[in-house]
């Protein structure tokens, strides 16, 4: 069994690099996690698989970088979100096909594997359905499905 | 009912010392930190530098090395140190146990930066993840302020009301680096940043030193100024992250908040005098509601009509704060705070001050901090 | 001077290890976590969320674990996580009950771990001090003691061999030590000088291990498995470095000795158990010359054939055998080791009767050096 | 010296220490306030804190205080051996690391009187070295 925390984050990006998004999922408990790693954060067991998850998300905050602030990333505007998946992990991801102004917390998103802006596969999002009237602001109760 | 020593008030700031904020062009981190030093030790009346067995200070953005710093200064203090993470409120409250357990008997904590080209610069330098392009600890504000505005339905001038006070109260305090006037017009007015955060709503990077000086108790009544005890702590920092419920509203200040009343057997009404690290103006928010000065939601309606400046109902970051006089991550926030105590402030007094919160509000790591001090 | 809120008040109640030595690719953080959940054991703490406090430890080359990836990796969000910036044992360990003693924490857990390459093999110290001259390794500065030292007291290196020798000998009645081969003195002559006057077998080699300790408020240890070990004092010095101290403080300073006797209650004569910070045998000398066990340039008299710093001696030091023979962890294991002999679980090797021991840390960089030291009582 | 020594690392203070060495002297910061002799150089006078300082030379001269021999090469630059590190207080005061290239094991001892030699390296730099006194 693979017992550093990087070998867990190379599998994980290995799984996208195939095409499929799968999280870390404790068997003894149940929990998934990112962030990866070799014990589980709930109930310490070292026992997991790589679950698949169903895509659905919500956002929960979300910024626009509207001046650079780092030589890296000039190209402005772009966004960062902090998404919750249905399965009830977060994420910190872009949200690709929205316009500034468009994005808002409660907003329904799906996910998808995009290339990042370092060329790496990564977990990215897209709206659910095309912009459908107001948003409504994310509760930590929010169960809501797809 | 608490285990903590501090009520016991064994230890107390003895000294404050700091320059003038902006850019120094000629004069490096060290001689800043040897000049707000010096003036730490001059308001303390301590003529023998030798007395000072303890020196902290904080590497973090081009801080200082307090080895270093010893060995231009010439002393050989049986404790030198630094943290992990040191802003302000964390690196005193290291002073405060090697002094309370009897480690040492004066310590002096000393921070200065100058990084040549960066002041006027949006603070915040940090890289979290490259692949996202997630940067600079303002986008953390940022994610939570759109979350908070979506959730109570905030306004675009709430945080204006925090960019106001503080440029309000920087034109009233002499060593502040951006005493220019704000008026909610313009900062309306002003560009998002990092939406929805505008330039008025992220500190800006300054050049300067600030040194606090910490003895015993039985020292500190000797020496020329009136002390001003700690009285309290709470702390809380968040490993997990995002795991947490509502992260990006800060949930770690309420476990800060329920350690430190609980240890001061006090409430946030007996609060006169509130200095938060205020690397973004959202900072003040969470912090007003997260520490119960008010109500979830309800900090806009609390700062509406000067409730947060000078004469209001909760002055806070009466010097400007990081927004207005500098930012020196905090550790300057505490030498306003024991000037407010000792009545010494002038123009900017808060009346009849007596005691005084301080609430740290790192983002890099998340990390939440508050004490609380006072005289008596 | 008053220690009232440290003397009893802070207890170390759990203590785990890995054995010290080669541990393949396993990494640092799972090695903590072992250790960890032993020192939990050990205890009797079974609800991690009791941990209100994690420190880290990571040193100047990066080895360590940090505090933050721990606590997130062990799912717990204590209030407190963090390190100080010289973490070894002692610097590490006062600020552990520090944060008890203000009432910060009840309940901290201190771990390190590390898994650097060369293991068992390198010896330790690799940092550059001035390339101009080639003045490389923290065992030179060692080394430049112990010349002076040597001149001024007309002492030999054989002092330092009797030292090497009897921690091999404890660390052979060690099963967690990393070497267990016999050594003798006669050995020890005939090895070479690797930096002279000091042999290979002066200086510790770096390894590979775990090790955790949980630090408790009194109530909190009242209710644990184990009888506590109390803190009696802390006690910090420092020196200035190589251009301006005098050439034994670059390791301990007399000053320390007086001032933490003092705090703890208790004189020379009471200490059962001594462990020195010992990347190098001088490290030992030095340590008993400046906590006045001896007066200075006694260290050789004091120590004469080695058995008086046996585990059956006057003064039974590195009863694991150190760094120089267990592994090293940067002080780390020897609080293990005295926590375990002030319980009496220490085998063939056990102190009869121990019931107070001194620590004495060290370390620093060229501009500085660094002491820590702490007093230990078998607790109630 | 036969090692290759890299060039020293220079800020604003230490440019005029390694500006002495070029020019085989030994230049030390001399504190115009208290006259305290400093080394290493720092923008302040470790005794008094003045900030005013003349760079004055000083007598090269100096005792062996501590010495070193590595018998082993322990960095890549240096790997011929064996080599001392030698610690030397020069008669103005300060103690300074560096070596005595013409010195052997059994001729070096705590004590010794030295004065300073000066080894110009090809990097435009000089490195302060010792050799020993000739007895009188």
């Amino acid at each position: 069994m693979p017992t550093s925390s990087r070998s867990q984050d190379a599998a994980f990006h290995a799984f996208l690099a195939e095409g499929t998004i799968r999280l870390q999922r404790c068997t003894d408990c149940g929990y998934m996690r990112p962030p990866t790693g070799f014990v589980c954060p709930q109930c310490l067991s070292e026992r997991w698989d790589w679950s698949s998850v169903d895509g659905g998300a919500i956002v929960e905050g979300c910024t626009w970088y509207m001046q650079p602030l780092h030589p890296r990333f000039t190209d402005v505007p772009y966004n960062v979100a902090l998404v919750r998946l249905d399965e009830g992990v977060r994420l910190i991801a872009s949200v690709e096909e929205v316009a500034p102004g468009e994005l808002q917390p409660g907003q329904r998103l799906r996910a998808k594997i995009a290339t990042s802006l370092q060329g790496n596969p990564v977990v990215a999002f897209r709206p659910e359905k095309p912009q459908r009237g107001p948003s409504r602001a994310a509760h930590p109760d929010d169960k809501e499905t797809p | 009912m608490s285990r903590q020593i501090w009520h016991r008030h064994e230890v107390a700031v003895v000294g404050v010392g700091a320059t003038r904020q902006g850019d120094h062009p000629d004069r490096g981190a060290y001689a800043l930190g040897m000049d707000a030093f010096k003036a730490a030790l001059a308001d303390a009346g301590i003529d023998d530098r030798h007395r000072i067995d303890g020196v902290l200070t904080s590497r973090q953005l081009s801080g200082i090395d307090p080895m270093q710093f010893c060995r231009y200064a010439g002393m050989n203090p049986r404790v030198t140190g630094d943290l992990d993470y040191s802003t302000g409120g964390f690196t005193t409250q290291y002073a405060a146990m090697l002094l309370a357990t009897g480690t040492c008997e004066m310590v002096a904590c000393i921070y200065a930066r100058n990084l040549p080209g960066s002041t006027g610069k949006p603070c915040g330098v940090y890289d979290y993840d490259f692949d996202r392009g997630l940067v600079n600890a303002n986008a953390i504000f940022a994610l939570g302020w759109s979350q908070y505005k979506a959730r109570y339905g905030a306004g675009e001038e709430v945080l204006g009301y925090v960019a106001v006070a503080a440029h309000r109260h920087a034109a009233l305090n002499p060593i502040a680096a951006w005493p220019e006037l704000l008026t909610m017009k313009q900062y309306l007015a002003d560009d998002y940043v990092v939406s929805p955060l505008r330039s008025w709503d992220i500190a800006r990077i300054t050049a300067g030193g600030v040194a606090l000086i910490f003895a015993r108790r039985e020292i500190a009544q000797d020496l020329a100024k009136k002390p001003v005890y700690l009285h309290a702590v709470g702390r809380q920092q968040a490993p997990r992250l995002y795991e947490n419920e509502d992260q990006l509203l800060c949930p770690g200040m309420r476990s800060a908040a329920a350690q430190v009343y609980s240890a001061a057997g006090m409430t946030p009404g007996d609060v006169d005098l509130l200095l938060v690290s205020d690397a973004s103006s959202a900072a003040v928010v969470h912090t007003l509601e997260n520490y119960g000065f008010c109500g979830e939601g309800e900090a806009g309606a609390f700062m509406a009509g000067g409730g947060i400046e000078i004469g209001g109902r909760l002055p806070v970051n009466p010097s400007g704060g990081q927004l207005g006089e500098g930012y020196l991550v905090g550790w300057l926030q505490h030498a306003e705070l024991v000037r407010q105590l000792r009545g010494e402030c002038g123009a900017r007094q808060v009346a009849d001050a007596q005691i005084a919160q301080y609430c740290a509000t790192g983002r890099q790591r998340e990390d939440f901090l508050s004490s609380i001090y006072v005289i008596e | 001077m008053s220690q009232d809120s440290i003397k009893r008040k802070v207890a170390i109640v759990g203590v785990g290890m890995t054995r010290q030595g080669e541990h393949g690719d396993t990494s640092p953080l799972l090695l903590g976590v072992q250790a960890l959940r032993e020192a939990m054991a050990d205890a009797g703490i079974e609800d991690k969320h009791q941990i209100d406090g994690v420190l880290g430890a990571r040193q100047y080359d990066g080895t360590g674990i940090d505090a933050v990836v721990l606590s997130r990796t062990l799912g717990i969000t204590p209030p407190y996580a963090g390190a100080v910036d010289y973490p070894t044992a002692g610097f590490t360990l006062h600020y552990a009950a520090m944060l008890i003693a203000s009432g910060a924490c009840k309940l901290v857990a201190v771990v390190y771990a590390r898994n650097p390459p060369g293991c068992m093999t390198a010896i330790s110290g690799a940092q550059e001090y001035d390339l101009q001259y080639g003045f490389v390794n923290a065992a030179a500065v060692h080394g430049l003691a112990w010349t002076a030292h040597m001149a001024r007291y007309g002492l030999t290196t054989d002092v330092l061999g009797r030292i090497a020798v009897q921690q091999r000998e404890h660390a052979r009645r060690n099963p967690l030590a990393g070497w267990h081969a016999p050594l003798t003195l006669d050995e020890y002559r005939a090895a070479p000088a690797l930096i002279a006057p000091l042999r290979e077998l002066d200086i510790c080699k770096v390894t590979a291990g775990g090790v955790a300790l949980l630090l408790a408020s009194p109530d909190m240890a009242a209710g644990c498995a184990k009888r506590p070990v109390d803190f009696l004092a802390i006690g910090r010095e420092a020196s200035h470095g190589l251009e301006r101290g005098e050439h034994m403080s670059f390791f301990s300073v007399p000053q320390i000795a007086p001032r933490l006797f003092q705090a703890g209650g208790v004189s020379q004569s009471d200490i059962d158990l001594m462990y020195v910070y010992d990347p190098t045998t001088v490290s030992v000398a030095a340590a008993l010359e400046n906590f006045g066990f001896c007066p200075p340039g006694g260290c050789e008299d004091f120590i004469g054939d080695g058995s008086t710093i046996a585990f059956d001696g006057v003064l039974p030091l590195n009863t694991h055998g150190g760094h120089l023979s267990e592994g090293y962890l940067v002080g780390f294991t020897h609080h293990v080791e005295l926590v375990r002999q002030l319980r009496g679980e220490c085998g063939e090797r056990q102190v009869k009767d121990a019931k107070v021991a001194l620590y004495a840390g060290g370390g620093g960089v060229r501009a500085q050096f660094y002491q820590s030291a702490s007093l230990f009582a078998r607790g109630d | 010296m036969p090692q290759r020594s890299p060039p020293p690392a220079g800020d604003r203070c230490s440019a005029h220490y390694a500006d002495g060495l070029r020019a085989h002297a030994i230049l030390l910061q001399h504190c115009t306030e208290c006259g305290h002799v400093r080394y290493p150089a720092a923008p302040i006078c470790p005794q008094c804190w003045s900030e005013r300082a003349e760079w004055r030379p000083h007598c090269s001269c100096g005792e062996v205080t501590s010495f070193v021999w590595y018998m082993e090469s322990l960095h890549p630059n240096f790997t011929e051996i064996p080599y001392n590190v030698t610690l030397v207080r020069l008669d103005a005061g300060p103690v300074v690391v560096s070596s005595l290239p013409d010195a052997t094991i059994d001729s070096l001892r705590v004590g010794d009187r030295v004065h300073a030699t000066f080894s110009d390296e090809p990097g435009g730099f000089s490195v302060l070295l010792f050799e020993k006194d000739q007895e009188a």
